[in-house]
């Protein structure tokens, strides 16, 4: 691989910067050699003429056909795989060496300081040369990508070491971590790429990565159909962002951002050019961060196991789509209502997906609909301009989610361990069956709380921090900001606004809700696990509580990263600043060239409002959950009413299933293959053309009587005829 | 008189049609298509008072052709009749494949 | 058509032959007994023989007589008795009513178009060769020596020809004619 | 390299003895076939798939030095071989390449030996005969891609034709009579009417010098030049051939039929190869030929709505198809669909895009096939439902089935998506409103291919019979086979240049002369 050296004179060219190639590199090798070691051990190349046995080895199958059962984490019963010992080294290794790579880079990028204002473009190779289309394979590292790139390697090296711990028994080790190094590769590429299409390849790279881990239990159905759930719905949002790539193209020419941040300058301000291709990014948005209306896919992602869910489904790539909007910002400032329009479907993601959250019994899928809660979040920052509260906001809940969703999988890890150990074929995952495990394992609870706190919004943990900042960025924008001038939907802006806010408020005491109700019902309360499985409860190893401290730390001081200027003083707005260069000039167009103010006064009232929300929240939750009053759940009653609906999630799924699937599924099946293709113009043109011959002959050998009177009549009626085409001419 | 002679041609060889239509006895068909043969003779005759004597000619071969065709078609239908019994073309269908 | 003149006793018989030639194969088609109908279409044939010897065709009207009345028709009556086919069945061959007036209307209808198509199309002159024709007579070697002329130099080949297929229907009709029983036996 | 071929004069002997090596190749197995008759089966299978293997690898190494020998940006024909054939009507023996025509050459010389190794153990009956058709069929093929005279063309057009059909009808499955004779009236149907235009398009050409000429060269200088008479029936005589052949909806029902009856290595060549006869048809003939016909706005939009009706209609079809081979049928009258759009778009792009969608559809379908019929030895059967859990005892086989079904989806970093991202966004910028159609492709090809790798590979393990095909996993031909397709999907995903690079100019020659020539059109056609 050779590098073509970026523009001489930028400031990173001679530092360690030059190498950033290898990050994403080196989780590649890392899976080529995961992958190999996968298929090495697994694979003994069949005989050189198949067909002579293969089926008459009946007797061969009998233990393939292993005990399935739902919510274990199968394959526990196996022997470790052989290959375990070095996949254990080459997995986490690689990424630990992209993390310390990336940090190098970042204190390059530090040292580079004020002259680091323009992006630092590496191109490897021509792409797709062709006409006027040039297209490069070239990473492009700014202070943007910068942060992701941190949190990918960085989360991802923790997730990693989780991970041996965790799937240690797997027998699908290997290619479990080859999976895991290729997402970590897509998900490189997705941050670090200069193009659309570039980020586009990650994009894509990561669905697929999560549709392999999604359905890494491929035996059983449910985990299998939920990664093709996933990739679908992700491939409807990738069409929206292929439209939008081709519009781009089509008025702009170019695909790189740079190049499309140059050409921005000739699109009309709100014009529908520009609100189409917002839009259509958007689509795309919603369907990787799993938004309105396609996010029924990631509470199923939950199938897959957990530290994917944590790396995946929360930490990484379901925030791509919060990434795209930040680096599309340039574009995104010009279209006002496809702005508010990210914000309203990031608000109403919010608060619908919290509601869901309020009565999920599955711990993961709780997290889920958390996770969902808070993309909407991000959504909402990103939306209303504050493009660097929403990447914070990805930051801390990188943080916080993950550790949550760790401390689920050590609990899970726990309660399998136990079942396991009593051939019992309970639901592990389910908070009805847990109870009082803070006396099991103190560590987890700790920690849990306190990424349970900091999403709850409390001070001065991060997630408060983050929130915060949305929720005040939502509120400055009311006033004198192109938001508050332009009208959605006939909607004034400022209207949509304060109801953006009002709604955002809703969503974060439903948080505070549902979270503290997690909590209480699997760590507090009576245990109600049986009491066979009772001394089987234990913390997990530390390979697995380590990654959990750490994470734990960052979640609670995450939120000083970019300190709001009241409490910060000189340590205020860190993030800010840094990213100044990418979003600043997007920021500062959307609030109309001036950098927004609010009176400090306004600003306590709507710190104050924000942390008296998480604490309604939960006290609430605190006084109404009742975990000794909990059952478990084979023994549980069946929901009614409202808590029925959101127990099922309010229908959605069934509605897809109903309203497109089935139907798309009919018309192919009964008026597309049935109807037109085999019964019109096989049946009606083809096989009826060839019918209509056939019957014509058969009225040909019809006048073949065999007769010669018959035969003498048609000759003279036939001279007659002609003749008197003459005749009467 | 050609164009009596033309006239009675065109009468003859009708009467021929009409009977091949309208008769199912081989041999009588046989007959009118001699008939038709003749009226076509008669034609030949005609017009060699003007265009000399190559329609004779035609005369003569149409003749020969008549007799080889009179020879071989009732040979034919004495063959069929000793099969079927019968010369009715109704009761006849062996043209048909 | 042709304004050449014809004396009345020329005429006369010439309509004459005419007639009888039309009546006689109406006579034909309508009998029931093949026997009769043969004997009915001999009268046309001489008919027909004595029209040639009117139209300078004299050596035409022999061989009419003796080809077509003589030997073609002999042996349609020799099968005809061959055969036996005198016995109601055999003899109910013409069609009924239907039939019957369908042919007339086409009869008529053919007759129709050739008439009209005849006007429509026969040269308004029609007259150059036939004094030549008629000298015919005068010349040495009489009227056959034309004929004689045409056969043997222009149409040699199919004056050859025919020979052969006279002789592949002389042995058709010998193979056909056989009875099968015969070869079988062998 | 270009250096030593110069050497041996490489370039003006290739061509011809291309064409006819595998000739040489049938006629050496159909002797070899003579003298083995009688013998066991098993020993008349091994001499006649190692004589076959023999000369198509010789074929794909002689082909090779095209690669570099071919200078695409000439803009003289390429290895050109002009030989009189039969003089008296001015049909001669022309061959000769572009750069679009050098891609499909090493398409087919390098995809014809793993079509042979995919029937390796799978033919069984009357092998000599097979794999004489086989060599024929090469010659047809290659025939069709180098022919620069109508008339070589239509006759390489019609050789090609017999093999496949005799190939489907005798060693095919259960219905391969009714799949045969579909699958050959269709083609007659279409390259009958193509034979009319051809002859009248080459005593037209030959008016002026007063023989007839049925050189591509002069029919093209005569397009160019003069207003050909009947154009409009012409294009449509030459479309319909190809449109056949594509096969463009509705003329596609015979692909599913002939894919599903055809053995591995007939599904293999129909669908890489002889398809993009059709759409190579139409860039070398149809359009060049007849621009103003083709540009035509009415015609125009009748192919695009045809060409997207194509796309979605085949993805939804196949989404619902229990058979396999079906399912790949009707996701290659999707993939073909986008190589119509691309093409009749006319931007640089957007053919290029579409040159892209002809080899990588010939590699990805042609491996999915070979992947199909791999597992049809072990099992017998093609339907989804019988499949299950295949990923537990086989998973080599699953790791090449997921990444061969993941390049036809077009995830990136496949030949799929370069080749369709291409095409979509070359053809946005003529025609937005039929490339934001044919882009939601997209999500059915992931529905349906994802279902169908689902059905096959994942979900539980349950059926007997395949559980028992444990240790009988890909054995290392199949796996060498599949590999070097795999390289191709990666390679033309990661690093597409090369290739584009062959073509660029070919593709960029053709749009600029349809350009021209409708442009010129228009002011004769606007002056009163």
């Amino acid at each position: 691989m050779h590098t073509d050296l970026p523009p001489t004179g930028h400031p990173l060219a001679d530092t360690v910067a030059r190498f950033a190639w290898l990050i994403p590199v080196l989780p590649l090798l890392g899976f080529l050699a995961n992958g190999f070691l996968s298929l090495h051990a697994a694979a003994t190349p069949g005989p050189a003429d198949p067909s002579a046995g293969g089926n008459h080895h009946g007797d061969h199958g009998g233990h393939a056909a292993a005990h399935h059962d739902h919510g274990h984490e199968d394959g526990h019963h196996a022997e470790r795989h052989p290959a375990a010992g070095f996949v254990s080294l080459i997995g986490p290794g690689v990424l630990l060496a992209a993390f310390g790579l990336t940090i190098a880079v970042f204190f390059a990028m530090r040292g580079a300081g004020e002259g680091m204002h323009a992006p630092f473009v590496m191109t490897l190779f021509q792409w797709m040369p062709t006409g006027s289309l040039s297209l490069d394979v070239a990473f492009q590292l700014d202070q943007l990508s910068m942060v992701m790139m941190l949190i990918i390697t960085g989360i991802g090296t923790l997730i990693h070491l989780f991970s041996v711990g965790y799937m240690q028994d797997d027998p699908g080790y290997p290619r479990f971590f080859a999976y895991l190094n290729l997402f970590v590769f897509f998900m490189l590429i997705l941050v670090m790429g200069a193009s659309y299409p570039l980020m586009f390849v990650g994009w894509e790279g990561v669905g697929l990565c999560s549709y392999l881990l999604i359905g890494f239990w491929f035996s059983e159905q449910a985990n299998a159909d939920a990664g093709k759930k996933a990739f679908i719905m992700n491939r409807i949002g990738d069409f929206g962002m292929l439209v939008a790539m081709f519009l781009l193209f089509a008025n702009l020419g170019t695909l790189s951002y740079e190049g499309v941040r140059a050409g921005a300058a000739e699109l009309v301000f709100g014009g529908a050019l520009v609100t189409a291709i917002c839009l259509f990014l958007f689509l795309g948005a919603t369907g990787k961060s799993a938004q309105i209306p396609l996010f029924v896919w990631l509470p199923d992602a939950m199938a897959g196991p957990t530290p994917v869910s944590a790396l995946i489904h929360a930490a990484t790539m379901v925030t791509a789509g919060v990434y795209m909007i930040a680096r599309s910002a340039t574009l995104f400032s010009l279209a006002p209502v496809a702005q508010l329009t990210v914000a309203v479907v990031g608000v109403l993601t919010a608060v619908f997906a919290a509601t869901i959250g309020l009565k999920q019994w599955d711990i993961k899928k709780v997290l889920a609909y958390s996770t969902v809660s808070q993309l909407g979040y991000m959504f909402v920052g990103v939306g209303v301009g504050a493009y660097t509260a929403g990447v914070f906001h990805l930051m801390t809940h990188a943080f916080f989610k993950a550790l949550l969703f760790l401390g689920s999988g050590s609990v899970i890890y726990a309660m399998h361990c136990a079942y396991h150990a009593t051939h019992n074929y309970a639901d592990a995952q389910d908070m009805r069956n847990m109870g009082g495990l803070k006396a099991f394992m103190p560590v987890t609870a700790t920690l849990m709380w306190i990424a349970t706190l900091a999403i709850a919004g409390i001070p001065p943990l991060s997630g408060f921090v983050s929130k915060d900042e949305i929720l005040a960025a939502v509120f400055a924008r009311t006033h004198h900001s192109t938001l508050a001038e332009a009208t959605w939907l006939g909607i004034p802006g400022s209207v949509v606004l304060y109801g953006i806010y009002a709604l955002g408020l809703a969503a974060a005491l439903m948080t505070a809700v549902y979270m503290t109700r997690m909590m209480l019902y699997t760590f507090h309360g009576p245990n109600r696990t049986g009491e066979a499985e009772r001394p089987h409860l234990a913390e997990a190893p530390w390979i697995m509580t380590g990654p959990l401290v750490v994470l734990g730390i960052l979640s609670a001081v995450g939120g000083f990263v970019n300190l709001p200027k009241l409490f910060g003083g000189g340590m205020a707005e860190i993030l800010h600043h840094w990213l100044e260069p990418v979003v600043g000039e997007a920021t500062l167009q959307v609030t109309l060239g001036e950098t927004p103010h609010l009176s400090h006064a306004t600003e306590y009232a709507l710190i104050g409002t924000a942390v008296a929300i998480a604490v309604i929240g939960i006290a609430l939750a605190w006084t109404r959950c009742k975990p000794a009053a909990l059952v478990p759940a084979a023994e549980a009653p069946a929901e009614v009413g409202l808590e029925k609906t959101l127990a099922n999630k309010w229908y959605v799924d069934e509605a897809y299933d109903r309203a497109v699937v089935q139907p798309t599924l009919g018309v192919s099946r009964t008026v597309l293959w049935k109807g037109l293709d085999t019964g019109v113009i096989d049946g009606l043109f083809v096989n009826g053309s060839a019918y209509l011959m056939r019957g014509l002959g058969w009225v040909g050998s019809q006048l073949q009587t065999g007769r010669v009177g018959t035969y003498a009549w048609v000759l003279v009626l036939g001279a007659v005829a002609i003749l008197s085409a003459f005749s009467f001419r | 008189m050609l164009a009596e002679s033309l006239l009675l041609s065109a009468v003859l060889f009708t009467i021929g049609v009409v009977g091949v239509l309208t008769r199912r006895n081989a041999i009588i068909l046989f007959m009118c298509v001699e008939l038709m043969l003749n009226a076509v003779n008669l034609t030949f005759v005609a017009l060699s008072t003007l265009y000399g004597a190559t329609g004779q000619v035609f005369v003569i071969m149409v003749m020969t052709v008549a007799a080889a065709e009179a020879a071989v078609g009732l040979a034919i239908i004495i063959s069929i009749f000793r099969h079927r019994q019968t010369v009715h073309l109704d009761d006849i269908n062996l043209l048909k494949g | 058509m042709d304004n050449t003149f014809h004396p009345l006793f020329y005429s006369f018989h010439f309509y004459l032959f005419g007639l009888i030639g039309i009546a006689s194969a109406l006579l034909f088609v309508t009998r029931k007994s093949p026997v009769a109908a043969a004997l009915w279409l001999v009268n046309v044939m001489f008919c027909l023989a004595a029209l040639y010897l009117m139209l300078d065709a004299q050596f035409i009207g022999a061989i009419q007589v003796l080809v077509y009345a003589g030997a073609i028709m002999v042996v349609f009556l020799f099968v005809v008795m061959l055969l036996n086919l005198g016995h109601p069945s055999e003899l109910a061959d013409i069609r009924g009513n239907g039939g019957r007036l369908a042919a007339g209307a086409v009869g008529l209808a053919l007759l129709a178009e050739v008439a009209v198509l005849t006007r429509a199309r026969f040269p308004a002159q029609l007259t150059p060769k036939a004094a030549a024709a008629l000298a015919q007579v005068d010349q040495p070697g009489g009227v056959i020596a034309p004929i004689a002329d045409a056969l043997f130099r222009e149409h040699l080949l199919a004056f050859e020809l025919t020979s052969i297929l006279l002789l592949t229907a002389i042995a058709g009709a010998v193979v056909l004619g056989r009875k099968r029983g015969a070869a079988d036996a062998r | 390299m270009n250096a030593v071929l110069q050497g041996t004069g490489y370039n003006g002997w290739v061509l011809p003895v291309l064409l006819a090596l595998p000739l040489l190749g049938a006629v050496t197995v159909a002797v070899q076939g003579i003298g083995a008759r009688g013998q066991d089966a098993l020993v008349q299978m091994q001499q006649a798939r190692r004589t076959a293997l023999l000369f198509f690898v010789a074929e794909a190494v002689l082909s090779l030095g095209l690669w570099w020998s071919v200078d695409v940006n000439n803009l003289a024909w390429q290895g050109l071989v002009d030989l009189p054939w039969i003089p008296q009507w001015g049909i001669r023996f022309t061959v000769g390449l572009d750069g679009i025509a050098l891609m499909l050459v090493l398409l087919t010389t390098l995809l014809m030996p793993l079509a042979v190794l995919g029937s390796w153990t799978s033919i069984r009956e009357r092998t000599h005969s097979y794999y004489a058709l086989l060599l024929i069929l090469t010659t047809g093929m290659l025939g069709v891609f180098m022919a620069l005279d109508l008339v070589l063309f239509y006759v390489m057009w019609e050789v090609m034709l017999v093999p496949m059909y005799l190939i489907i009808g005798v060693w095919g499955g259960q219905r391969r009579l009714y799949a045969s004779l579909k699958f050959f009236l269709y083609t007659m149907v279409g390259s009958l009417l193509m034979l009319v235009a051809i002859v009248w398009l080459g005593l037209l050409a030959g008016e002026s010098t007063g023989a007839p000429t049925f050189s591509y060269d002069a029919i093209l200088q005569m397009s160019r030049t003069t207003q050909v008479t009947g154009a409009f029936w012409l294009f449509g005589a030459f479309a319909l051939a190809f449109a056949v052949k594509v096969p463009m909806w509705p003329f596609h029902t015979w692909l599913p039929d002939a894919h599903v009856e055809a053995p591995t290595a007939g599904s293999v060549i129909l669908a890489a190869i002889m398809l993009k006869m059709g759409t190579f048809g139409f860039v070398r003939f149809a359009v060049p030929l007849f621009p103003e016909v083709a540009m035509h706005p009415t015609v125009r939009a009748v192919i695009l709505a045809l060409a997207v009706i194509g796309i979605v209609y085949g993805a939804l079809v196949a989404l619902v198809q229990p058979d396999v081979k079906k399912l790949v049928a009707y996701s290659s009258v999707s993939h073909l669909g986008f190589v119509m759009l691309g093409i009749f778009a006319m931007t640089v792009e957007a053919m290029q895009g579409a040159l892209m969608v002809t080899i990588s559809h010939g590699i990805s379908t042609g491996a999915l096939f070979l992947l199909i019929g791999m597992l049809y030895e072990r099992r017998h059967t093609r339907q989804l439902a019988d499949f299950g859990g295949i990923a537990k005892v086989m998973p080599v086989f699953a790791v090449m089935l997921t990444i061969v079904a993941l390049s036809s989806i077009g995830v990136p970093g496949t030949n799929g998506f370069v080749s369709e991202f291409l095409v979509l966004l070359g053809s946005f910028t003529t025609q937005p409103v039929h490339a934001v159609i044919a882009a939601t492709s997209v999500i059915f090809a992931a529905a349906y291919l994802l279902w169908a790798v689902q059905r096959v590979i994942y979900n539980p393990l349950t059926k007997l019979e395949n559980q028992a095909l444990k240790g009988f996993d890909l054995n290392w031909r199949e796996i060498g086979l599949i590999t070097p397709l795999l390289i191709g999907i990666l390679w033309l995903g990661v690093y597409p240049k090369p290739v584009l690079q062959k073509t660029e100019a070919a593709a960029a020659r053709l749009v600029r002369a349809v350009d021209v020539a409708v442009s010129n059109a228009r002011r004769v056609g606007g002056q009163p």
